[in-house]
């Protein structure tokens, strides 16, 4: 292993840590404002990668606008959900409203898969598998514009949590629901904005997953879900979590990827896809309440 | 974490009353031990099949139904405990040559201690860092059926013909001079019979309603005395070796396993069948499990035929907007959402609370 | 406000006989000491009430004697048994039970089942026993279900045995919930609020009720936080006042009752002229 | 301390005939009547249980979170029924509460929360100035105000809960046990505010277990039992009912009875 290698790793890790973090941003934002685990972020990966895809190569139309109009069409579908599924589950619905984004997460791939087919499509980004060379180590532009482009939406979000009225509105009404309604915060405008957000973050993520060599197909549905672990180790309902979770999972599975064929290659070519996961229940063996959550230990 | 769904099973007084049903259940069970009879000589082999694999899923989506239904526990893992009852049932059968029924008690407890060691996991954690950490189970699952390649054959999977259903000499997929396929449907939905009744008894007794406390109230269920640690601990050990019996069954209705059998789509699948046959329901996992299939099955069957055939595309017509399988995976998505929003407890829910279901099942006083 | 020294009145029962013992007990969350240094007993046969204004930590002591929270010091003893540290489970299975301000029952269950649940310990059949002795299982749900029967009559449910407990009013809950307590067979009964939320006449025969159970048991030691006074002064033998997490004062009611502490900490200071 | 008088404003509030259910359960509150005339100040008394918090949730429209809902009756601000209203609205109608256990958005820094409580205002430079008055009023936040809310003491929560509350401008404004938990230097500090509200002319509606303070801040009080209203009139004369006594320290007449 040289140290070119490490850099190398250093940067792809980075990479799929911004990717792992949107997603799981994503997922936590719908859950502190709705309580719903959302399976059908994976739906909203899909059909950004389908879209972008659809604008950039079929209709000619330059990239960022495509990738901006696939993130307004993936969050208008986002808020479409929360008003017409969604909202129908009360607060003490909430494994209904979770199982009810499955059936959704179903509907989009068989909805996808009628307009796109199965076979995987060429997102027509303009890095393609270009590589750059930092310090003499050969880094994919795709994975340096991952890293942008992901920075830039983090912080837009961050700064619309931080600094605007809507951002306030959804951090009161995280905090304490309640609360929030009795200051004259409408819930259900938080729930819309946080499944807009949901939408838009995946439609990202899913161009990010897509680049490069990766192509658009099927399985990006499923892909999403390896953001999860992402989200439980941040604490389910901290974006500041999610973030920090998705860049330890990006890295430590990049890090497998290039250590284990090396010294434990016993354990086959698969073992970085399971790595997410086995970080996450050795942590939560450790730590339940997450690396940065404070939630409360349940004793029995 | 505490369930959504509504209605809760009865339990405690029927228990002692059931055997004193009005006839209408009397003739309702008797229409079933017939059907289970004359099936067989009516059915084609594939359709035997589809109603083989119908209960291998009904058995599964039972356990599924202990655990999530009735005791909260939200589980994305059953399908890895199904792989693991099928790959122990090849392994020792074709490996060290014990006899059917033993090595389904093999699969059984290999599956169940696997689960009483998730359980652990759940013991920790409650509802939804649960359904994660059991999608991640599933996910190591994968990884593990496709690398343990002496066991479980790795990605081009392993050859299962070799087990045969049998009691000790007594090949029960070759009963006398019926077909392979007679002899399953009557093996099969015996155990599924079974598996039903011991379910059943089980959720009307103690054990179901400590489920269902713990479902509830965590709280309130320690303040009864209910050892919740152990309770789960048992529940998911329970849950997973009821998966591993499915396992078992699976291995010796198919010719060849493949990991992809026991993924995330088998996963859902169940799902799909607990939430529409009504997840706190035992007889709700067996008529979902009949109905998914059997709805996925149709829609193949029929895919040329006028009414589908715009919309689906096969190599007959290429006309249609789906193939079979989207098609059929949109149905789905779309009937989970609308079950859930119109009627969370699904089908037998609903039908448990249908006038015309209580008046004939009414105790006599 | 200034630490106040604990007059314990001397108590009638003697260490050898008290059913329940609570000694030094303190319990800190984070910066805020909740409970400090409590102390008291109750004799078998007895009814202590535990008063004080809301946030006096009458609650968090409830669920420190059944074990949900984990005193930093003290002792808690049953008889002659330290509980302080086991579980929830374990502390019912010793005898105490308990019942909620909120109550705690199992929402879409029926009030048979309910009650059922309160048996749970007592009924040996567990997972394995059910599956491997289907017979000797059935009788014995049988058996509890007649005892659950004479509770029902006791409590006057019978009529609503087989209603889901969720859709009936808050004061058949408590009724319920006090049913399920004495299920449980306990040797000391904590109630928490127990009139709480009921009108007069529902306070009234839930003190029938109670006053049946004790009859019924004799040497069961009640302990109880209310807030409702006509209530506890006509049923308490003893009286520990709590605030700020602190006793502040305990005795008999009618000790109890003319006490300026007692007037300070409910009134807050001597503008009302009693 | 004058600046922040441009925080609050006045309206009557009349509640008639107001009866509440939760679920399918008997009614949590009976056939309750309550006026409160512009600028002043009502004390709703009673113990746990005795429906005060249903009536808090009724006039404010969040019965909907606790599955509870008003069966019948009418609640008029300003003589405009607000029965049907989200409560949302009600907060823009002038509405303001202080809920019982502070509730302070813990995650949220101080500032935040006073910027939350006044979310429904569109008026950024009148914001700013009613934030500087809230800490203008109680000094002790002002030193703290990017720090998180839940570091606060209890005492400073329920400062800043009042502060939040204030921030809507309300014309009438519900403070639900604002002593509760709080030692007595500090309640002492709460009845000063309160008072201090009252004198710019808001209309207070005031629930309390504290029967001495709440009879020396308000011009009338009722009380409630069991959902009902048992005792009304002005404060005065309410003072040295027995019935007041009775249900606090169960008093020698038997009044608790009825």
């Amino acid at each position: 292993m040289t140290g070119y290698e490490v850099l190398q790793t250093f940067f792809s890790g980075l990479a799929l840590g911004a990717s792992y973090a949107i997603l799981a941003l994503g997922f936590v934002i719908v859950f502190a404002a709705t309580k719903v685990l959302n399976f059908a972020q994976g739906a909203f990966v899909l059909i950004g990668a389908y879209l972008t895809f659809e604008f950039e190569s079929q209709l000619s139309w330059p990239f960022p606008i495509a990738i901006v109009m696939s993130m307004l069409v993936s969050a208008l579908i986002g808020i479409l959900i929360e008003r017409t599924v969604i909202r129908r589950f009360s607060h003490s619905q909430a494994f209904a409203a979770v199982m009810a984004t499955v059936g959704l997460l179903f509907a989009s791939q068989a909805v996808v898969a009628g307009f796109w087919g199965d076979s995987a499509r060429n997102l027509g980004d303009p890095w393609g598998l270009e590589t750059v060379r930092i310090f003499g180590a050969a880094i994919a532009v795709s994975g340096l514009w991952a890293i942008g482009l992901s920075s830039v939406l983090l912080g837009l979000v961050f700064g619309f949590l931080r600094f605007s009225r809507g951002g306030l509105s959804m951090r009161a009404s995280v905090s304490d629901q309640e609360a929030a309604i009795a200051q004259g915060i409408n819930p259900r405008r938080v729930a819309a904005v946080a499944w807009g957000l949901a939408g838009a973050s995946g439609a990202v993520a899913g161009v990010l997953l897509a680049t490069g060599s990766n192509g658009v197909n099927g399985t990006l549905a499923v892909a999403a879900f390896a953001a999860l672990p992402a989200m439980v180790l941040g604490g389910l309902d901290s974006p500041i979590g999610a973030l920090l979770g998705g860049l330890i999972i990006g890295m430590v599975q990049q890090f497998t990827s290039l250590l284990q064929p090396v010294y434990l290659s016993g354990l086959g070519s698969e073992f970085s896809s399971v790595i997410p996961y086995l970080v996450l229940i050795v942590v939560l063996l450790i730590r339940p309440q997450g690396l940065f959550g404070t939630r409360a230990v349940q004793r029995f | 974490m505490t369930s959504t769904l509504t209605a809760a099973p009865t339990a405690g007084s029927k228990a002692a009353s059931a055997h004193k049903r009005r006839p209408w259940v009397i003739t309702g069970f008797a229409a079933l031990a017939v059907a289970y009879i004359v099936i067989p000589f009516l059915a084609t082999d594939p359709v035997l099949y589809l109603f083989g694999y119908c209960a291998v899923l009904a058995v599964a989506a039972l356990g599924l139904t202990l655990l999530t239904g009735y005791a909260g526990q939200i589980s994305l893992a059953q399908p890895f405990f199904i792989g693991i009852g099928a790959y122990a049932t090849v392994f020792v059968t074709v490996q060290l040559g014990v006899p059917f029924a033993f090595d389904l008690v093999f699969a059984i407890l290999v599956s169940g201690l696997v689960g009483a060691g998730s359980g652990w996991l759940a013991v920790r954690l409650g509802g939804l860092e649960l359904a994660i950490v059991t999608l991640g189970i599933l996910v190591i699952g994968q990884y593990i059926f496709n690398t343990w390649t002496p066991v479980t054959g790795g990605e081009t999977g392993v050859l299962s013909s070799g087990v045969e259903i049998s009691l000790g000499p007594l090949n029960l997929e070759k009963l006398g001079t019926f077909t392979e396929q007679q002899s399953l449907f009557w093996v099969l939905w015996a155990t599924v019979a079974a598996v039903a009744f011991f379910c059943s008894m089980l959720v009307r007794r103690a054990p179901g309603r400590s489920w269902i406390a713990l479902r509830e109230n965590g709280r309130a269920a320690e303040a009864v005395g209910i050892h919740v640690r152990s309770t789960k601990i048992a529940i998911f050990a329970l849950a997973s070796g009821i998966g591993g019996l499915a396992g078992g069954l699976y291995a010796g209705l198919q010719q060849y396993l493949s990991p992809l059998d026991f993924g995330f789509n088998t996963g859902m699948l169940l799902f799909a069948i607990v939430i529409l046959g009504g997840i706190n329901r035992v007889a709700g996992a067996i008529i979902g499990a009949i109905i998914v299939p059997g709805v996925q099955f149709y829609i193949s069957e029929q895919a040329d035929s006028l009414l589908l055939a715009p919309i689906i595309t096969t190599g007959v017509t290429d006309s249609g907007f789906f193939t079979v399988g989207s098609f059929s995976t949109l149905i789905f998505g779309v009937l989970i959402v609308a079950v859930l929003a119109i009627e969370p407890d699904g089908i037998m829910g609903s039908l448990s609370r249908s006038r015309l279901y209580r008046r004939l099942t009414a105790h006599r006083p | 406000m200034g630490p106040i020294t604990a007059s314990l009145i001397p108590l009638q029962a003697t260490a050898q006989t008290a059913a329940l013992t609570v000694s030094g007990l303190s319990l800190r969350f984070g910066g805020n000491q909740v409970l400090d240094d409590i102390s008291f007993d109750v004799a078998p046969g007895e009814i202590l009430a535990t008063i004080g204004p809301n946030g006096a930590g009458k609650t968090t002591l409830f669920n420190c004697i059944s074990g949900l929270y984990r005193p930093q010091r003290g002792s808690v003893k049953l008889g002659e048994t330290e509980i302080l540290g086991l579980r929830p489970s374990a502390i019912v299975g010793k005898g105490i039970a308990r019942t909620f301000q909120h109550l705690a029952l199992f929402g879409p269950m029926t009030v048979e089942e309910n009650l059922l649940l309160g048996y749970h310990r007592a009924i040996h059949s567990t997972l394995a026993g059910s599956a491997l002795f289907p017979r000797r299982a059935r009788r014995e749900e049988a058996a509890y279900a007649e005892k659950v029967t004479a509770l029902m009559e006791q409590f006057d449910l019978t009529d609503i045995r087989s209603e889901i407990v969720s859709k009936l009013p808050h004061g058949v809950g408590k009724r319920i919930e006090l049913a399920r307590a004495v299920a449980m067979d306990p040797s000391v009964l904590l109630l928490d609020e127990p009139a709480a939320g009921l009108n007069p006449e529902e306070t009234e025969t839930f003190a029938k009720y109670l006053a049946g159970i004790r009859a019924a048991r004799p040497s069961l030691a009640v302990v109880l936080i209310e807030h409702d006074m006509p209530f506890v002064l006509s049923i308490a033998d003893r009286i520990v006042v709590l605030n700020f997490g602190r006793q502040i004062v305990s005795g008999s009611p009618a000790e109890i009752q003319r006490d300026p502490r007692v007037i300070e900490a409910y009134l807050g200071g001597q503008k009302v002229e009693l | 301390m004058a600046a922040s008088k441009d925080l609050t404003g006045s309206g009557e509030l009349i509640v008639e005939g107001l009866s509440v259910a939760y679920g399918a359960h008997s009614l949590a509150i009976e056939d309750v009547h309550l006026r409160v005339g512009a600028g002043e100040t009502l004390a709703v008394l009673g113990s746990n249980g005795a429906g005060k918090t249903t009536t808090v949730r009724a006039i404010t429209g969040v019965l909907g979170s606790h599955s509870g809902r008003i069966v019948k009756g009418s609640i008029r601000l300003n003589g405009v029924e607000i029965a049907q209203l989200s409560p949302f609205a009600r907060v823009r109608a002038g509405i303001a509460q202080c809920m019982e256990g502070r509730r302070v958005f813990s995650e949220l820094s101080i500032d935040d929360n006073l910027r939350a409580g006044a979310i429904t205002r569109r008026d950024n430079a009148a914001i700013l100035r009613d934030v500087e008055a809230v800490y203008g009023r109680f000094p002790d936040l002002a030193g703290r105000r990017k720090e998180k809310a839940g570091y606060l003491s209890g005492g400073q929560q329920q400062m800043l809960a009042i502060g939040r509350a204030l921030m809507a401008r309300p014309s009438v404004l519900l403070l639900d046990e604002p002593s509760l938990g709080l030692a007595p230097k500090l309640v002492e500090m709460v009845a000063e505010t309160i008072a201090e509200i009252k004198s710019q002319g808001t209309t207070v509606l005031l629930i309390e277990q504290n029967v001495a303070m709440s009879l020396d801040l308000s011009d009338h009080a009722v009380v409630l039992e069991t959902g009902r209203v048992v005792l009304s009139g002005p404060t005065a004369e309410l003072r040295n009912n027995p019935r007041i006594h009775a249900a606090y320290l169960g008093g020698h007449t038997g009044a608790a009875a009825v």
